[in-house]
């Protein structure tokens, strides 16, 4: 009963139509892999949650699988707006996205709140700020004891988290290294847990107090190598900054979007022939 | 010495790095701010501690960071820690003396606004959020803001307060919980900005060589206050345009490839 | 203004009379240099915070310089109670100990919580223990989402923290690996920090995600080899368990506790004067 | 083949091993726990996972521990994360399965004591106190105890309550807000017990060999209720018991010298 499974398989038992999934990364080891999947699968009515959404999110909004997105920066890093995001909040197309927005400094205490079986973070956030006042779920909570009143929001555990790491071992035992992100506390959170990997070892050889997610956390370990281009994997490749700046003209119009993804994404029958596919232009 | 040539962005961004010490931690901002503080590690500030909001604590990029969680980032760091760490045990507690953050908008008391333009449920334009920014404006010792000025950033009123400067002026920040200073500089292409330290509406205090204080009121959303005396700032030294024009030259290089293989 | 010096300048410097310090240690790297200098240079009066407290407390309130605990487990590990500890709480000898008691999980957050610049601590504890009613600062906060009560307790900032460590670089960053503990949120949530090291060298070569603490963090690093003896340091020195053992016959009567420290703890100018001491018997 | 001879800690610590299996997620106390979870990995076991609140994960000691953290534990772990870590992740989480704990006192509804003999303010015997015993009590999915019996330790009316058991009986724990099915299981140097599926109290529903309900009821402070019928435990096996007494030699033998170097 080995953990280590196709991506297909992986997401097709544990990602349902309607669910809430996190697909974290921060600019580091983005799950692209797993999001194409995801809209090959065709899934619908998703709860979105990142703190970063980029270009993957753009995507699989774009193709009409959220009906909502958490989170707390949504961009092209260092290159410029989401523009099928952008198109789904202020155009509704091709399905309106509701938003639920909170801070980076929130969203990881979420997530920690998630992780630790608590209901509820407590963070000194959101001071003169006008986003409690769109966004119910950021509450108050005072100090028992110095009376002082700190911003309280809800633990999130996603349904499914999905993560890119750099290396597994035949058990499923994960490791992670560099900028390690959300990813330990968005996995830990969740209900099921999808991990997709540079490579599988025999011996993970790491470091002791390394960033290791054992194999009875996650549901599922799937063996993509580049599976988080065009961001990076440190250790094995660079990201693709041209790619990324590339994006922003493929995704500015509707229909330049549409034939993207069907030619490239859609017909594509896994990761690997999708980067061939765009290889060939 | 003929006084090297330089553009508008890059008197700001010198003089936003000389606000830098050897003794300044800085919960660095991506693009303008990270190019400051690079610049003020590479001139007069060696020690300086640069943490950015991806775990990177010390970091000492070769090249300007594309992102806040380049892999150049963690390569040279002193050490990388996870996000729900580096906003608790780092910004929240206290550690940080300088928050540097840019701006899409920002009103005459350094409130900023990086949300949306218009109305928050149904927006003209979807600006990419908050980020770390709303903490970074409330824990750090003092913030540094540092934006281009212009009519359609300096705001008469801002259309969605993301984050607090000096919120309705006067004490009002002191009284809303925040434990920072809040902002207490704002340098721009064409000068500097400084809150009044009664009312804490920002001020021109200084200006760039060659720009007038007329050019500075133009650029500005709401009646500019103009302090008596205005400071003129030093041009960059060549040192300082060498070392940045250097760091803007090997950052284009290494970004047209890929960036942050490890 | 180098940040290493002497254990008997740091101490001096960075700890006074009624201060309320912290010698963190989970088994682990227990700093027991540097309690020693605390009882050589006479500090009364101290609150001592610790999960563990083990010999090293033992001796420090056997001497009389504590007024205060706050602990979550007091013991000789693997040996059994603590005599100077039992002594003082049972008999109030040399001088009463007042007990601040919580659990293992509570005072991990509640220096999570100190560390974090927060006032106040949550979490899922105490449920049908007699340990809240017994101490004040355990108390209760609502979820404001799904208004479950919750135990609160009260953030650790203390005057000092104390620990040792590994290694240090010549600028004073500190790596700690193996068993880490609750040594970086002890420092990071106290005022001041000293830091003991087994040794200093030129570069640390710490994987990237270690424990690190940076030296803007330390207000003075000494160098200490064998400063945790009887405790251990990985990858430096085993635990002295014969050690551990005598101490349970050493501890157990008031003179002949106090016959060891004269003359093996006072009558030492150092540690390494008291650990050539102790090996002359 | 003749059944080997075994002491009542033997047996005691067999039959505690026997109740873990290769998909446990342990949270190990110190001492007879940790004896009884490493006697299992050494036999049927050996995938369980072995967590001590220093934060090793995946322990596999060559020798048991002497503390809770020896570097033994971390020397072969999977991973070893910080104290508020493995209480807050993996503890407080939801991730541990088994709770397996010893205690100074216990009584019939299995709640624990360790902190005082006599009243708090003034105790007749100051014991070490809480440690991690209250939440992982509340936390795991379920607990083992394992603790030699005798009216000193079977007690009628414990002096306090550390770590809750079934607290009043009944649906008291239920109630409590405490999220694991609490003990699920008593195992001493005489027998086993359980809780009552509904008052929850403590029920003689196993004897090891040799050994008669009436020493049992005579080794307990209170009335010890009996199932009706009482099953022997199976004795040691040969190997079992060559595992048990290996690992017990290997360990006396470490730690007659220095343990827990890197």
């Amino acid at each position: 009963m080995s953990k280590i499974v196709s991506l297909k398989q992986a997401i097709a038992e544990n990602l349902r139509d309607g669910d809430t999934v996190a697909m974290e990364g921060f600019t580091h080891l983005i799950p692209f892999a797993a999001g194409h999947e995801v809209i090959r699968q065709g899934r619908k009515r998703l709860t979105l949650i990142r703190m970063t959404p980029d270009i993957i999110y753009d995507q699989m909004i774009g193709v009409g699988c959220a009906e909502r997105l958490v989170f707390s920066w949504g961009g092209n890093p260092g290159v410029g707006s989401l523009h099928r995001f952008r198109d789904a909040v202020e155009r509704d197309w091709p399905v309106p996205l509701a938003i639920e927005e909170h801070s980076h400094a929130d969203m990881a205490a979420r997530y920690q709140a998630g992780a630790s079986g608590l209901p509820f973070a407590v963070l000194r956030g959101y001071v003169g700020s006008d986003l409690p006042a769109n966004n119910p779920r950021i509450k108050t909570v005072t100090c028992p004891f110095s009376g002082e009143v700190l911003a309280a929001t809800p633990a999130i555990n996603p349904d499914l988290t999905v993560i890119h790491a750099q290396k597994a071992d035949r058990q499923g035992n994960v490791l992670i290294w560099g900028i390690v992100g959300i990813q330990k506390e968005a996995v830990l959170a969740a209900k099921r847990a999808v991990v997709t990997v540079e490579e599988i070892v025999d011996e993970l050889d790491a470091p002791v107090n390394s960033c290791i997610l054992p194999h009875w956390t996650v549901n599922a370990v799937c063996h993509v190598p580049g599976g988080a281009h065009p961001s990076y994997a440190h250790g094995y490749y660079g990201r693709d900054n041209a790619f990324c700046k590339a994006w922003d003209g493929i995704a500015r119009e509707r229909d330049g979007f549409r034939a993207w993804i069907d030619k490239h994404v859609l017909g594509s029958v896994d990761f690997a022939a999708f980067r061939r596919s765009i290889a060939r232009g | 010495m003929a006084e090297p040539a330089y553009t508008p962005n890059e008197i700001m961004t010198v003089a936003a790095a000389r606000l830098m010490s050897n003794a300044t931690v800085c919960f660095v901002g991506i693009g303008l701010p990270s190019a400051a503080a690079n610049l003020a590690r590479l001139t007069h500030a060696p020690d300086i501690v640069l943490i950015y909001e991806s775990g990177t604590i010390g970091a000492k990029p070769e090249v300007l960071p594309l992102s806040i969680g380049d892999g150049e980032l963690a390569e040279y760091a002193d050490t990388v820690v996870s996000v729900p760490e580096i906003f608790r045990y780092w910004l929240q507690g206290g550690r940080v003396t300088v928050g540097f953050l840019g701006a899409a908008q920002i009103d005459r008391f350094a409130n900023i606004n990086t949300t949306v333009i218009g109305p928050y449920a149904k927006p003209k334009t979807r600006l990419p959020g908050a980020g770390g920014a709303p903490e970074i404006a409330a824990a750090a010792g003092e913030v540094f803001i540092v934006l281009r000025q212009n009519p359609r950033a300096f705001v008469d009123k801002l259309d969605f307060v993301t984050s607090a400067g000096h919120l309705t002026g006067g004490d009002s920040r002191a009284k809303s919980g925040a434990r920072g200073k809040g902002p207490t500089v704002v340098i721009t292409d064409l000068g500097v900005l400084k809150p009044d330290p009664v009312s804490k509406e920002l001020t021109l205090v200084g200006l760039h060589p060659g720009v007038t204080a007329e050019q500075a009121k133009a650029a500005t959303g709401w009646k500019l206050k103009v302090a008596e005396r205005l400071e003129i700032t030093t041009p960059p030294s060549a040192q300082e345009l060498a070392v940045l024009r250097d760091l803007h030259a090997r950052t284009a290089k290494a970004h047209g490839q890929q960036v942050g293989e490890g």
